[in-house]
């Protein structure tokens, strides 16, 4: 399950949904992403290319669905303006055995960081600003 | 076509979509940015660095060499930085 | 945070718990193991020894904190009778970078399941009988 | 001193815990086992394959060869499965 959207997402009720697809998970590991107020951060705005972030967050789970045995995936993607604290992603997978679980979350995260157009602009007292490609991010993905 | 801009291509064009007519002759993304450059002051700012900007047609990622015939929706952006 | 309860635990409030801690988090990982209905499984009984347990389980989470630069880390987990689809155990560590919270969060599991005395009793139609170590559970720690 | 049992341990003994008084030249877990089983069925066979029991002292795991000297409360139980 894949949503773009501006609200926040409520992982309880994301786990229900999950919970209720199969009768033989037997693990279901969870990775939230949040805003964090270094360098005095005010805001966060999230921009993003709805049509096309779906489709490759759809590839992304799929590749994970090849590579690991996970029963199913959700991805939920916030846009719009964020504050310090905030959600700003949750990915959750779930599987019989915890290994896949836990492979495939990771998985989707490094490739969600560099494969789905969304970006991050930063707002501080004195400036804004584009966030720029992390070479770490980059490297993430490329140890998959 | 529709082109589509985001983050600060967006913000540099001042706009964030557009539909054109696109003269013939021009067969690939590339064909396309020079296009772009040549009617446009702005585009020559977007595309001072070509390596940053990165192009989809109808939602693929695809190198400045591919051909955009046929081709209902073209983006131009950054390096993406979500998650 | 440790419990160690019969009841049920519900993620949003843990999480609720966590965010309030620190302005600094930027990720949180989660892991919750269920009962699975593997060969017909009617239920599955824990057994604990809490006192120690808890003590295991504190010892863990210092390992873990120094190891890895965890802002804070929750471990809840359940005794008594379960049913397939139930909660087990809930582990939730969180950090300002995901590496840090991905890679204590899965030190804990593999420990846990290693250290701290719990013991799991499965009941089939036929017969009941008391949970073998598993070879890859011990293989699991190793890796640390 | 309190002994506590649990899981195939308990079950076998037939009780979760026990206050005994310990022998003197009792020192060490092993000889609080062998006294043990010197002194009731059940324990022979809870301790007949002695590697797949394990102990604790006073909730720290211990080697068969710790003493016991001081100890409040001694747990035996069946290798660990939670999780």
């Amino acid at each position: 399950m894949i949503k773009i959207q501006k609200e926040d997402f409520n992982i309880s009720n994301e786990l229900d949904s999950i919970n209720i697809l199969s009768d033989n998970i037997g693990s279901v590991v969870s990775f939230i992403g949040k805003v964090r107020p270094d360098n005095n951060l005010i805001s966060m705005t999230l921009e993003c290319y709805e049509t096309m972030a779906v489709k490759e967050i759809e590839k992304i789970i799929n590749k994970a669905k090849n590579r690991w045995d996970i029963i199913t995936a959700t991805v939920i993607h916030r846009y719009g303006k964020l504050y310090p604290g905030d959600n700003i992603v949750l990915i959750i997978t779930a599987s019989e055995h915890r290994s896949q679980s836990i492979e495939a979350n990771q998985f989707i995260i490094d490739y969600l960081k560099t494969e789905v157009p969304i970006w991050k602009n930063e707002e501080y007292s004195e400036h804004r600003d584009w966030v720029k490609t992390k070479e770490s991010d980059l490297l993430s993905k490329e140890k998959w | 076509m529709k082109l589509k801009y985001f983050a600060w291509v967006k913000e540099i064009l001042g706009k964030d979509e557009e539909n054109i007519d696109i003269p013939i002759g021009i067969k690939t993304l590339g064909d396309l940015i020079d296009w772009l450059v040549s009617e446009d002051e702005a585009f020559v700012e977007v595309f001072k660095n070509r390596e940053l900007v990165k192009a989809a047609i109808d939602l693929e990622l695809q190198d400045y060499s591919c051909s955009i015939e046929n081709a209902k929706e073209i983006a131009f952006f950054p390096p993406v930085t979500g998650g």
